[in-house]
C-alpha cells in the first residue's frame, strides 16, 4: 500500500533532521571551523520553533504514518517548549565548549538527536512511537551526561543514568506490553475506545502503573528520582541544564497524552496515586535542597520538586490542568536552563564555582551575574513578577478548581520551604563578605545573549502572561 | 498454551532480571540482567500478539531488540569510560556523586 | 499433555535456569555464556508462539551481536580476575530478594489475572504463525514512522560510542 | 486623558535604566551622555506628569476600569489587573516624584562625576524613578506592593552602592532587613482586604466598605486590623517609630541618592499609603494610632537631632521627624494637609540634602560641621540656599514649611491637644537644630583644616543651579498652595479624594499661625544665642568654662540620658531583640527542623547505583500492591 504524506505536517521535525544531516556533514570536513556547528544548531532550531509558532498559531492538525503521528496545537506547543530549551541550551553551550573541534560534532547531533526524540514523544499516537522517542532521548542523553570523558564525574554520572534509565525502561516497556494485553492495541486512540468503562483488571492496572514508573523516572518523581542529583552534578553544566529542561517537559507531554488521551476512563484510579506522588515529590525534592551545598545538587532538587508541582496540575486532570501544567513547563524550562547558565557565568580562573558559599559578595562584585542569578532564583521561588509565578498560580488555581485544596496548601507550604534555599543564595550573594578572592574569567558574549534571552522570557511571561495563556489554553487535548 | 503461562515464565524472567540487577555488583553483569529484563517484556509481547491474534506485539519485539542493540552499544561504552577512570566495574565503588 | 506443552515446559525451564544462572554466576563470562543460552530457550519459546521472524532475529541479535559485544567488552577490560576478589554480590542480597519475591508475586498475579475483563479475554488466538513477508510489509508500510526512528536511534549509539571511546589521536586518524 | 500618557509616563525611566544597564559598558567612557539620558527620560516622565496634572485640573482623571492596561493574571472570581488610577492626589506625587527627581538626576550629573560606577549609578536611580511611579500609579493594593518592593530593592542597592566601603554594605543590609519587617505587615495587610473583599482594587474595595459589604473574618475589626497591618508597612518604609533605625545609617549612600529618596520620595510611600486608603482609616477609626506614632517618632528624631553633628545625620534624623509630622496630618483625618507637608518638605529636605552634597562636595567628604565655620564665605550660593531650606523648615512666616506644618497642627488641636503639644515642642526643636547646624557650619571662626581650605570652593553650576532652582520652591510653594489654610488652593485640587475630616479644625487659624511663628522664631533665636559663636563639642578645658559651656554640657548629658539609650534601645533591644531573636529564632527554629530533617533524608542519597534501585523498586512494589490488594 502506498504511504500519502504530508510534508507539511512535518514541517518542524524535518527541519530538525536537515539541521542533523547538515550538522554530520559540516563536522566531517576538516577545513570548516567546528564552532560554526553551533550556530547552525542553533538556526535549524529557530527556524523550527518559528515553524512550530507559525503552525501552532494557525491550529494545524492532522495525523500522519497510519495515525501514529499526531499533529496538533498541543505537540506543536511542546514543540515550542523544546525547540526553546535547545536554543538556549545551545547558546550556553557554544563558549562551555571551548574551542576543542573535536568535542564540537557529536554533541550537537547528539542534542538534535534528543530533541528529536522529545518531539515524538509529544506527537506520538502509538505506545511504540513514545517508547522510541523517549529512548532516542535517554540515548543521547546518557551519552551527552558522560561526555567530558576526560573527567571521571562526568563518566560516572554517564553511567548512572544510564544503568538507572535503562532499569526504568524495562518496566515501562513491561508496562507497554501489560496495556497492550489489557486493551489490544497500543495505539492510544484505540485504547481509549477499548476501554470505555473503568475496569479493575490487574493486567491494565498493573500497565498504567508502570507507565507511571517509566515517566516518573524521566521527569524524576519520587521514589524514581534519585539519579537526578548525580547526574546533574556529575553532568557538564550546560547538559544538567538540557537535562532538567526539555526531557522533563517530553516526559510530561507523553504523560498528558497517554494519561489524559489513552486512559482517561480510569482516571479515579490513576489519579489518586498522581497526588500521593506530587505530595511526596515536592516534599523530598524541597527539603532535601535545602540541606545542599553544590549549587548543582541544590538545582536538581529544586527540579524535582518543580516535577512535583506539574504533577499537582497532573492531578487536577482537566483542561485546566493542562494548560496549566504546560504554561509552567515552558516557564519552568526557561528559567531552569537560564539558573544553570548563571551558574556557567560563575566561572572563575580555576573552573565552575560550585559551592553556594562561593557566591558570597557576588552580587556587588559581579552585578551582571547577581541580577541573573537573582532573577531565575526569585522566578523558580516563584515571587512575582516573575514567570514562575504566574506558572505557579495557575497550577494552584487548576488544583483548587478541581477540588484538590490540601494539594494545594502542601504546595503552598513547598513553596515558603523552596524560598528558603532560594533566597540563601541570594542572600549569600548580596549580604555576605567572599572568604576569599576569587579571580574571575570574563564573560563570554554569546552566554550572556543566552541569559538575557532567558530574562525577558522571565519577566515578560510574568509580566504579561495574558498573551501567552490565550495561546496555552487553546492548546488542551 | 493459555497466555496465563507464558506471562508468568515472563514476570519471573523480569524478577530474575530485578534480583539480579539488585545483588550483583558488576556493571556488566548488571547490564546483562537489564538485557534479561527487556526480554522478559519480549515475551509477554510476543504471547500477547499471538493470543490477540495480531502482530503489533512481534513488530514492537523488533523494535525493542533495536533499541536493545543501541542501549547495550551505549552502554558499555560508558563502562569502558569509567573503568579508565576507576580501574574498576564494580558500581559501589563508583560513588563519588552522594548526597 | 502435547508437544506444545512439552516443549514450552523444556524452553521455559532452560531460560529460567539461564536466567539464575546469570545472576549467581561468579565469573561475567560464565553469566554472559547463561545468557546467550537464555535467549536461544527464548528463541524456542518464540517459535512456539508462531513468531518465526522474531526467533530469529533473538538469535542473530541478542545472541549473535549483543552477547558478542558483551564478551568482547568482559574480555577486553579483562574483568575476570578483578570480580574474582571479594564479594560478587553487593550488601543489599537480603533486600534484594524479598523485594524480588515479592515483585514476582504481583507479577504472577497479574499474570494469572490477566483474561480477567481484558482485551485477550474476548480475543481469538490465531494458530497460523506470522510470517517474515507479513512483518516486512508492515514495517515498511503501517510501521514506516518506528522504523525511521530506529535508524536515528542507531545513529545516536553510533555517534554516542564514538565519543565515548575513540581513541584522542593527534589527528583523526 | 490617555492611557498611553501614563504608560509613557512610566515606562519612559524604565527605558532609561535598560540603555545605562545594558549599554553601560559602551557608555563608560561618555558619562555626561550617561547622566544626560537618564535625567531626560525623567524629565519626559515630567512632562507627561505636566498633561495629566492639567487634565486633572480640568476634571479629567483615571480610575476603575477605564485605567486597566490590562488583565495579569485571573482567576473565577476575581482578576488581578495592571491598570492606573489618576486623581489629584496621584498627579500631586507624580509631580514630586518626577520634578524633584529631574532636578536631583541633574544635580548628580555633576556630583557623581568620575566616580567608577556612574553608569549603574544612574540605571538603579532610573529604575528607582520607575519603581516609584509604579507605586503610586497603580490602581490596586498588588501594584503598589510590587511599587513599594521595587522602590525598597533600589533603595538598598543605592545604600550600598558605594560596596568597597563595609560601613555602606552594613546599611543595605540593615535598611533591607528593617523594611523586610514593615513589608511582611503590609503583605498581610493585602491578604486581609483581598480576603474580605476579594479583590485588591481601590475602587472596589472602597465602594465596598463605604457601602458596609465585605467578609468579617475577623469579624467587625477586619477593618481595623487590615489597617494597622498596612500601617506596620507605613511604619517601616517611612522609618518612624520602631523601625526608623535603618534611615539615619541609609545615609552611607551618595548624597543625592539620600536627597532623592530618603527625603523627597521613597520615605513618603507609608503616607501617600495611607492617604490612597483613607476611606478605610477613617472607617477603621485607626487614625488616631498613626497620629500618635507620628507625633511621637517627630519628637524623638527632633531630640536625637539635637545631639549630631554629622550634616547628613541632622537632615536624616530631621526627615524622620517631618515624616512624623506628616503621619500626624494624616492620622488626624487632614489628609491633604499631611500630603500638602509631604509636598513642602520634598522640596525644602530635597534642597538642604543637596547643598549638604554641595558642602561634602567642596570638603572632601567631610561631614562634621565642627570641623567647617564659616563656610558663607567661600559657598554664598549653598550658604543661601540652605539658609532658604532652613526657614522652610523651622516655619519662618511665609515660607513653605510654614503653611503645611501649620495645618498639620491646626488639624491636630481638633483631635488631641496633647498631639499638638508634641507637635509644638517639636516645632522648636526643629528650628532650633536646624540653624544649630547653620551657625556652625556657615558663621563664625573656619575650623577647616589647612589642607582642605586652600581649594574650598562653589560647586560647579551643573550643581548649584539645581539648587538655585529648589529653592524658589521651598521658599514659595507654601504661599501659593497654601494660602488661605483649609481653603486653600490645594484643599481645594485635592477635596475629591479625601473623605471629610472627621474633625473640622476648630479655632482661629490666625492665632495658630502666631503661635507656631513665635516657636519657630523662638528655636532660631535660642540657636543664635547659643551657637552663633561657639562650636558644640570641643573638650571643656577647665571649670569655669564647663559652668560657662553648661548649656550644651546639658547637651551631653541629653545625649548620655536620652539620645544614646534610644538609640541603643532600638539598636540593640529592638534590632537584636526583635529582629534576630524573635524573628530569626523562629525562622531559624522552623529552618533548623527541616534542615535536620534534609540531612537525613539527604543520607538516603548514598551515591550507591543499587541503593537508588531499591527504592525504585520498593515504591513499584508498594504502589503495585496498593492497585491489585487494596483497590
Amino acid at each position: 500500500m502506498p504511504i500519502e504524506i504530508n510534508w507539511q505536517l512535518l514541517m518542524p521535525e524535518l527541519v530538525i533532521a536537515l539541521t542533523l544531516i547538515i550538522v554530520l556533514i559540516f563536522d566531517m570536513f576538516d577545513s570548516i571551523s567546528k564552532t560554526i556547528l553551533g550556530w547552525l544548531t542553533i538556526v535549524g532550531a529557530g527556524i523550527a520553533l518559528w515553524v512550530s509558532i507559525q503552525m501552532q498559531q494557525a491550529g494545524t492538525v492532522g495525523t500522519q504514518f497510519n495515525d501514529m503521528f499526531k499533529v496538533d496545537s498541543f505537540s506543536l506547543f511542546f514543540n515550542i517548549i523544546f525547540l526553546i530549551s535547545t536554543i538556549l541550551v545551545a547558546l550556553i553551550s557554544l563558549s562551555y565548549l571551548g574551542k576543542d573541534d573535536r568535542k564540537q560534532g557529536p554533541y550537537y547531533l547528539l542534542i538534535l538527536l534528543a530533541t528529536l526524540g522529545m518531539m515524538l514523544m509529544a506527537a506520538g499516537n502509538e505506545l511504540i512511537v513514545v517508547f522510541l522517542g523517549l529512548e532516542l532521548m535517554s540515548l543521547s542523553l546518557y551519552v551527552l551526561a558522560g561526555y567530558f570523558r576526560d573527567n571521571p564525574v562526568s563518566s560516572e554520572a554517564g553511567m548512572k543514568y544510564l544503568l538507572l534509565g535503562a532499569f526504568a525502561s524495562a518496566f515501562f516497556l513491561y508496562g507497554i506490553a501489560l496495556i497492550y494485553g489489557g486493551a489490544g492495541t497500543t495505539s492510544i486512540p484505540g485504547i481509549a475506545s477499548n476501554l470505555t468503562a473503568e475496569s479493575q483488571s490487574p493486567l491494565l492496572l498493573g500497565g498504567m502503573f508502570l507507565l507511571i514508573v517509566g515517566f516518573g523516572f524521566k521527569v524524576a518523581i519520587v521514589p524514581f528520582h534519585q539519579w537526578a542529583p548525580d547526574v546533574y552534578e556529575g553532568a557538564p553544566t550546560t547538559i544538567a541544564a538540557f537535562i532538567s529542561a526539555g526531557p522533563k517537559a517530553a516526559g510530561f507531554a507523553a504523560f498528558l497524552r497517554i494519561f489524559m488521551e489513552a486512559l482517561p476512563a480510569m482516571q479515579s484510579q490513576w489519579g489518586d496515586v498522581i497526588i500521593l506522588l506530587a505530595m511526596l515529590t515536592m516534599t523530598v525534592g524541597n527539603v532535601i535542597a535545602i540541606a545542599q551545598t553544590n549549587i548543582k545538587r541544590m538545582l536538581a532538587y529544586s527540579s524535582i520538586a518543580h516535577a512535583g508541582y506539574v504533577l499537582i496540575g497532573l492531578a487536577a486532570a482537566n483542561n485546566e490542568g493542562i494548560s496549566s501544567v504546560m504554561l509552567y513547563l515552558l516557564v519552568y524550562c526557561v528559567m531552569n536552563i537560564g539558573a544553570f547558565g548563571a551558574v556557567i557565568l560563575a566561572k572563575t580562573t580555576d573552573g565552575e564555582c560550585l559551592t553556594i558559599s562561593d557566591y558570597a559578595g557576588l552580587g556587588f562584585r559581579k552585578p551582571l551575574l547577581g541580577l541573573f542569578m537573582t532573577l531565575m532564583l526569585l522566578s523558580l521561588a516563584g515571587f512575582p513578577p516573575t514567570a514562575g509565578f504566574v506558572g505557579k498560580f495557575y497550577i494552584f488555581k487548576s488544583a483548587v478548581q478541581a477540588g484538590h485544596t490540601w494539594l494545594v496548601i502542601i504546595g503552598a507550604i513547598n513553596t515558603a520551604i523552596s524560598a528558603f534555599y532560594y533566597l540563601r543564595v541570594v542572600v549569600t550573594m548580596y549580604m555576605r563578605e567572599p572568604e576569599e578572592e576569587l579571580e574571575f574569567s570574563p564573560y563570554p558574549s554569546t552566554l550572556v545573549v543566552g541569559l538575557i534571552l532567558a530574562v525577558i522570557g522571565v519577566l515578560f511571561i510574568g509580566i504579561l502572561p495574558s498573551l501567552l495563556l490565550n495561546s496555552v489554553q487553546n492548546s488542551v487535548l | 498454551m493459555g497466555l496465563e503461562y507464558y506471562l508468568i515464565l515472563s514476570a519471573l524472567l523480569f524478577t530474575t532480571g530485578v534480583i539480579g540487577v539488585l545483588i550483583r555488583r558488576n556493571a556488566i553483569i548488571i547490564f546483562m540482567c537489564i538485557e534479561l529484563m527487556l526480554n522478559a517484556a519480549n515475551l509477554a509481547f510476543v504471547a500477547i500478539s499471538r493470543h490477540l491474534g495480531e502482530t503489533t506485539g512481534q513488530v514492537f519485539v523488533f523494535f525493542v531488540m533495536t533499541v536493545a542493540a543501541a542501549e547495550v552499544a551505549i552502554g558499555l561504552a560508558i563502562i569502558v569510560s569509567v573503568f579508565k577512570h576507576r580501574q574498576t566495574v564494580n558500581v559501589d565503588e563508583v560513588n563519588s556523586l552522594k548526597g | 499433555m502435547n508437544a506444545e506443552q512439552i516443549l514450552f515446559i523444556v524452553f521455559g525451564g532452560i531460560s529460567l535456569v539461564g536466567a539464575v544462572s546469570v545472576i549467581s554466576f561468579r565469573h561475567p563470562i560464565y553469566s554472559a555464556l547463561a545468557l546467550i543460552v537464555t535467549f536461544f530457550a527464548q528463541a524456542g519459546l518464540f517459535v512456539l508462539l508462531g513468531a518465526h521472524f522474531v526467533a530469529a532475529a533473538q538469535v542473530i541479535v541478542y545472541a549473535g551481536a549483543i552477547m558478542v559485544l558483551f564478551l568482547f567488552v568482559i574480555m577486553l577490560l579483562n574483568l575476570g580476575t578483578l570480580s574474582a576478589s571479594g564479594s560478587i554480590v553487593g550488601k543489599l542480597k537480603g533486600v534484594a530478594i524479598v523485594l524480588g519475591l515479592l515483585l514476582a508475586a504481583e507479577g504472577i498475579y497479574i499474570a494469572v489475572n490477566a483474561l480477567n475483563e481484558t482485551a485477550v479475554a474476548s480475543a481469538q488466538p490465531t494458530a497460523a504463525p506470522v510470517t517474515t513477508y507479513q512483518i516486512g510489509e508492515l514495517l515498511f508500510s503501517k510501521y514506516l514512522l518506528p522504523f525511521e526512528v530506529t535508524s536515528l536511534i542507531l545513529l545516536a549509539a553510533l555517534i554516542g560510542v564514538i565519543v565515548l571511546v575513540k581513541r584522542d589521536g593527534p589527528d583523526t586518524d | 486623558m490617555s492611557l498611553g500618557l501614563i504608560v509613557v509616563l512610566l515606562i519612559s525611566p524604565f527605558a532609561g535604566f535598560l540603555i545605562n544597564g545594558l549599554f553601560g559598558k559602551w557608555l563608560k567612557g561618555k558619562e555626561k551622555l550617561s547622566g544626560w539620558i537618564s535625567a531626560l527620560a525623567v524629565f519626559v516622565s515630567f512632562a507627561c506628569s505636566i498633561i495629566a496634572f492639567t487634565s486633572v485640573r480640568g476634571g479629567g482623571g483615571m480610575s476603575g476600569d477605564e485605567g486597566i492596561l490590562y488583565e495579569w493574571i485571573k482567576g473565577e472570581s476575581f482578576a488581578f489587573n495592571i491598570g492606573f488610577h489618576v486623581d489629584a492626589l496621584t498627579t500631586v506625587m507624580l509631580l514630586v516624584i518626577t520634578g524633584v527627581g529631574f532636578i536631583i538626576h541633574v544635580y548628580s550629573i555633576g556630583y557623581m562625576h568620575g566616580d567608577s560606577g556612574y553608569t549603574r549609578y544612574f540605571a538603579y536611580l532610573n529604575l528607582f524613578v520607575f519603581a516609584m511611579l509604579i507605586l503610586v500609579l497603580g490602581n490596586n493594593y498588588l501594584m503598589m506592593f510590587v511599587g513599594w518592593e521595587g522602590v525598597g530593592l533600589c533603595s538598598y542597592l543605592l545604600i550600598g552602592f558605594w560596596y568597597e566601603k563595609q560601613s555602606a554594605t552594613d546599611a543595605g543590609k540593615k535598611a533591607f532587613i528593617v523594611n523586610r519587617i514593615g513589608d511582611f505587615g503590609f503583605l498581610l495587610g493585602m491578604f486581609t482586604l483581598f480576603a474580605a473583599f476579594g479583590s485588591l482594587d481601590f475602587t472596589t474595595i472602597f465602594d465596598s466598605a463605604d457601602a458596609g459589604n465585605f467578609q468579617q473574618i475577623f469579624g467587625a475589626s477586619t477593618l481595623v486590623i487590615a489597617t494597622l497591618l498596612l500601617f506596620v508597612g507605613a511604619v517601616g518604609k517611612s522609618a518612624q517609630i520602631p523601625l526608623y533605625v535603618w534611615l539615619p545609617d541609609a545615609m552611607e549612600g551618595p548624597t543625592p541618592v539620600s536627597a532623592l529618596i530618603h527625603a523627597a520620595t521613597m520615605v513618603t510611600a507609608g503616607v501617600y499609603m495611607i492617604a490612597r486608603s483613607a476611606v478605610l482609616y477613617e472607617l477603621a477609626e485607626t487614625g488616631e494610632v498613626v497620629a500618635w506614632i507620628g507625633v511621637l517618632t517627630a519628637f524623638f528624631a527632633a531630640t536625637i537631632a539635637l545631639a549630631q553633628n554629622d550634616i547628613k545625620r541632622i537632615l536624616a534624623y530631621s526627615t524622620v521627624s517631618q515624616l512624623g509630622y506628616m503621619f500626624v496630618g494624616v492620622g488626624v483625618g487632614a489628609y491633604a494637609s499631611g500630603i500638602f507637608h509631604l509636598v513642602t518638605h520634598a522640596f525644602f529636605k530635597g534642597l538642604m540634602f543637596l547643598t549638604a552634597g554641595s558642602v561634602m562636595h567642596a570638603m572632601a567628604n567631610e561631614l562634621d560641621m565642627r570641623k567647617m565655620g564659616g563656610l558663607r564665605a567661600k559657598m554664598p550660593i549653598t550658604h543661601w540656599t540652605f539658609l532658604v531650606g532652613a526657614m522652610a523648615i523651622a516655619g519662618v512666616p511665609f515660607l513653605s514649611g510654614f503653611w503645611s506644618k501649620d495645618e498639620i497642627l491646626h488639624s491636630a488641636w481638633a483631635i488631641s491637644p496633647v498631639i499638638y503639644g508634641i507637635g509644638l515642642i517639636t516645632a522648636f526643636l526643629t528650628a532650633f537644630y536646624m540653624f544649630r547646624l547653620i551657625f556652625v557650619t556657615f558663621y563664625g571662626e573656619s575650623r577647616v583644616e589647612s589642607g582642605v581650605a586652600s581649594h574650598l570652593h562653589e560647586s560647579p553650576p551643573v550643581m548649584w543651579v539645581p539648587l538655585a532652582i529648589l529653592a524658589i520652591p521651598s521658599a514659595l510653594i507654601g504661599l501659593l498652595l497654601g494660602w488661605g489654610g483649609h481653603n486653600s488652593w490645594f484643599h481645594h485640587f485635592t477635596e475629591h479624594v479625601f473623605p471629610k475630616a472627621h474633625g473640622e479644625a476648630s479655632g482661629n487659624m490666625l492665632v495658630f499661625m502666631g503661635i507656631s511663628s513665635v516657636v519657630g522664631l523662638a528655636g532660631i533665636a535660642f540657636a543664635w544665642i547659643r551657637y552663633r559663636e561657639r562650636v558644640p563639642a570641643a573638650e571643656p578645658t577647665h571649670a569655669l568654662h564647663k559652668l560657662v559651656a553648661n548649656k550644651y554640657y546639658i547637651d551631653e548629658v541629653y545625649n548620655a540620658v536620652i539620645v544614646q539609650p534610644i538609640k541603643n534601645g532600638s539598636h540593640y533591644l529592638l534590632w537584636r531583640i526583635l529582629d534576630t531573636g524573635i524573628i530569626d529564632g523562629i525562622v531559624n527554629g522552623v529552618a533548623a527542623a527541616i534542615r535536620l530533617i534534609g540531612g537525613t533524608l539527604r543520607r538516603l542519597q548514598t551515591g550507591l547505583v543499587q541503593a537508588y534501585i531499591v527504592s525504585m523498586v520498593v515504591g513499584i512494589v508498594l504502589f503495585l500492591a496498593y492497585y491489585l490488594f487494596v483497590r
